[in-house]
């Protein structure tokens, strides 16, 4: 069902934990929904110096979180604004097409933490400018 | 990966020596067509089926002419509650009673038969998935013809108190179909002393081969076929039967029957002491079903703030094979249809796991099972955004 | 009784010791569920059903997501003709054709049909049970739905031009099924290059289990469930697939598959061995169905003045199984629907055998099958108070 | 399906054949039922001293028809009117339900040579007084 990379991405996520004083924090998805994916970022010079994650979620919301967290760790924001769901799917070498809204939640996450940094230092990101945080109705995928 | 630990038996079980052995004799030897009375091979064929028949029809005190055999609990219930309405298709009966927990097989069947002009109440549940019987009688209109309602849950493994079911049934002239798929080989199964008229089984569910299962029907009862052709079971449900599958369905029926009480016993004492092992290990769970009227087999708890397929990945990483809701769900994405019926919030329905044992379970599987599923928790709820209940109902 | 002869390989066939292999590994190794996808034993049987869908797919030249396991032909049959049916329900297209010598799978599903308002016309056939295919255009009208024509009759073994059939329905933008249980392994099937929508097939004829079929349907045709429940099969069949059984009709395809060509030309070779056989030895008899295009292992001949059963009842104790009519109808007393249909007269009908050889049948075996067969007619002629056409026709 | 009974009257039918010179000679049934009985009486003093059948049908055609001459054979036509097909039932142990009317035919058949014998002879048989031959119409059972 999953391939070897999500498994193992699922099995040892990277990243994990949560940040005392973080420089963005997004959160995404519901649990009505079965998915909640929370993105932390560390941010110096305009470069994601840490990231972490805390997910509730099925194996691929975990392996998507894990994965994302790593694709964009030590990037710009401004390259971190660029990731979107198809890297994350092909970095973990596919997603079944039920799960493919994991990987969705993943870029949502990382953009609501950008955004979220954003906001707090007054910054513009390019590719955000249209960016909605999440409204508050319940659309499960 | 050292140990390996099956523990979905309500999903399907394992076929037993002495089944497969039995049924061996069906593929080479003894093969003849069973419609085919004029040679001696036919007959052999025929003379197997109707042995099953009888072991069946005995387990569940019917007469085995109203035993017949199907490819599976599914196609019974499509053919109780298909064969019953389209037997009073335009008479004015156009009304079905079920629940809100009942298995894919008998909802999605009721949901058909919407295009048909049949229209379906489906009763609530309370907290531990019982109906309740005044919104039964209530529901009851002079256009019911039938009363579907499981003898066990398949997720929670709540038992409903069938007899009682059953005489509001009959009180009121109305066919009964029990869902029996699960109770079968766990709950004594009487369809004189229940008031059952028509009975879902499935060979499956309890060691005996998967593509089988049975319906009975009370002499009498006025159902269309389901399957129309040749005359294979009297009549009622043509295409070339299963010899072997057949075989193998009597069989482990004989089987469940030897020492039926006495393995129950122990199987409950096993699933208790699962349940609680749970209970006292593990912060923060809800204990899904009735605490006493459940099957032997079943022990179902909603772990919060984590989700359950994560759960069962962990699982079979350590061997273990359990299932969060009905197999037959685990490719959709909503939480249980039943665990919601229950009142359960979302967020904590998607934590759930059930784990069925069987007469293979030892203790020692048991202690192992408590220890895996306490370490899986800690790691995943480590790794949640959630942390306690207001987190949870947030949505 | 000295030697076993088994001439019935229509009504069914023994399971080979290569199909019985295959399966043996999915009743208590590989015993997982396979809508279990979230633990490996799951997994395993998922993927086996998979192998075994890819197998029967390739052999009919059509795609694997195209086909859909059931539990017999019969199943087949009815699903494609009432799945058709019900999705055109209300829609003013409420006509089928079909003809008068089908299965009764075909027959009695079109006549239970009636009673949703569907009517269906029943093409003649010719003496050697051909359709004409000018009869079968004037039978189209706008309400016409679906054509179901069997490729290749189990009786009298006359096979359809299906090509031409499937040209016709598809130029008037009618779905054709064809009930494909006979030919397959017999015949070359290509649901493409004869413009087939709809194919039943079942494992049981072709060294397969029993209780275990396939309904191809083309990709995009409208078709309800036959059975609703569970997510088995993409959502259009439910329950718990016979992964067993599954596995075994994947094996026997694919080794009918092999030497497919050789392995027809020889069993023709004998059943036309048989055929001169019984025509040079026995007088007044009539071979039924069509001298050329008809099954490989086909051989069906009338004796005229004695009856098929008391036939059948001596070769039985000369250890030759073989069939009056289908073996579906053997518990009737009618004769044959089929042979009645070719304009045989009931006295003639009432005294047909049919002999259907296999791989394992030898010359040795056909010469046996002659001389025995001409000893009990002789036999029962001299018993018979008919002694020419003209006491037959009488009645 | 059959008794040991029957198989052994079919595999091995007493009094086959037919008959010059018959006193008596029956026949019921038609080919489109797929059921014919001929039976031949040779009756002297009221006894029937001989009897044969031909028969055209199924097993328990074959097999009720040799029960049936054996039943009558050396009885009085008066005894032998009151053969009744329980009897060729029961003298053959049992017959499947959808075989039943193969002894009807058979007390038929016994029945109808003797209205043929009494019609030649002028005799009258007490019970025959309601017996009728056959009409022309088909009713397969
Ligand atoms: C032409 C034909 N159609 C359908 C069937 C029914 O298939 P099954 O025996 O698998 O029910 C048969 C066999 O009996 C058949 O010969
Ligand atoms: C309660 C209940 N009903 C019906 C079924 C369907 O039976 P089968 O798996 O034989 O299709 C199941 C099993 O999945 C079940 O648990």
């Amino acid at each position: 069902m999953y391939t070897a990379e999500v498994m193992d991405h699922f099995r040892n996520p990277r990243n994990v934990g949560n940040m005392e004083n973080a420089d963005g924090v997004g959160q995404v998805g519901n649990p009505k929904c079965g998915d909640i994916m929370k993105i932390y970022l560390k941010i110096k010079d305009e470069i994601i110096e840490d990231v972490k994650f805390e997910t509730f979620g099925c194996g691929s919301a975990i392996a998507s979180s894990s994965m994302a967290t790593e694709l964009i760790k030590g990037k710009s924001i401004h390259e971190a604004v660029t990731m979107t769901n198809k890297a994350v799917i092909e970095a973990l070498g596919g997603l079944p097409p039920v799960k493919v809204h994991c990987s969705v939640l993943a870029e949502q996450a990382v953009k609501s933490a950008l955004y979220d940094y954003a906001q707090k230092s007054n910054k513009v990101i390019k590719g955000l400018e249209n960016y909605k945080p999440e409204d508050d109705e319940v659309h499960c995928h | 990966m050292s140990r390996k630990l099956y523990l979905d038996n309500a999903a399907t079980t394992r076929v037993g020596k002495e089944v497969i052995d039995e049924m061996s004799k069906y593929f080479d030897e003894f093969y003849g067509n069973p419609s085919s009375q004029l040679y001696e091979l036919g007959r052999r064929s025929k003379e197997a089926i109707e042995r099953a028949r009888r072991t069946v029809a005995d387990f569940i005190n019917a007469n085995e002419k109203e035993i017949y055999f199907t490819a599976s609990g599914t196609e019974s219930d499509n053919w109780a509650i298909k064969g019953v309405a389209f037997a009073n298709l335009n008479k004015g009966k156009n009304h079905i009673i079920t629940t809100k927990i009942e298995h894919q097989a008998v909802i999605h069947t009721c949901e058909y038969l919407e295009k048909f002009g049949i229209e379906t109440t489906y009763l609530d549940v309370d907290k531990y998935g019982l109906i309740d019987l005044e919104q039964l009688k209530e529901a009851i209109k002079a256009e019911t013809m039938l009363i579907s309602i499981m003898f066990a849950n398949n997720e929670i493994g709540t038992i409903q108190p069938i007899e009682e079911i059953g005489k509001i049934a009959r009180d009121n002239k109305i066919l009964f179909h029990v869902d029996g798929v699960q109770a079968l080989g766990s709950v004594k199964i009487d369809v004189e002393k229940q008031n059952i008229d028509l009975l879902s089984m499935s060979a499956h569910k309890i060691g005996g081969p998967k593509g089988i299962g049975g319906l009975y029907i009370r002499r009498g009862t006025r159902i269309d076929n389901l399957v129309h052709g040749g005359a294979q079971e009297r009549g009622k449900r043509a295409g070339t039967e299963g010899v072997q599958n057949i075989v193998g369905f009597g069989k482990a029926v004989e089987i469940v029957k030897e020492n039926f009480d006495s393995n129950i016993e122990r199987i409950t004492t096993l699933r208790d002491r699962l349940i609680e092992g749970i209970k006292n290990n593990i912060p923060d769970v809800v204990l899904n079903g009735h605490p006493t009227k459940r099957l032997a087999n079943n022990v179902n708890f909603s772990y919060k703030y984590i989700e359950g397929e994560s759960i069962l990945l962990l699982l079979d990483m350590e061997g273990i094979s359990a299932s969060s809701g009905s197999a037959c769900t685990s490719g959709s994405l909503d939480p249980s249809h039943v665990l919601l019926a229950t009142g359960m919030d979302h967020g904590t329905a998607h934590g759930s796991i059930r784990f069925t044992i069987s007469e293979e379970t030892t203790e020692e599987d048991i202690d192992y099972t408590v220890e895996t599923i306490k370490r899986i928790v800690d790691k995943l709820r480590a790794m949640s955004p959630i942390k306690n209940d207001e987190d949870l109902k947030k949505s």
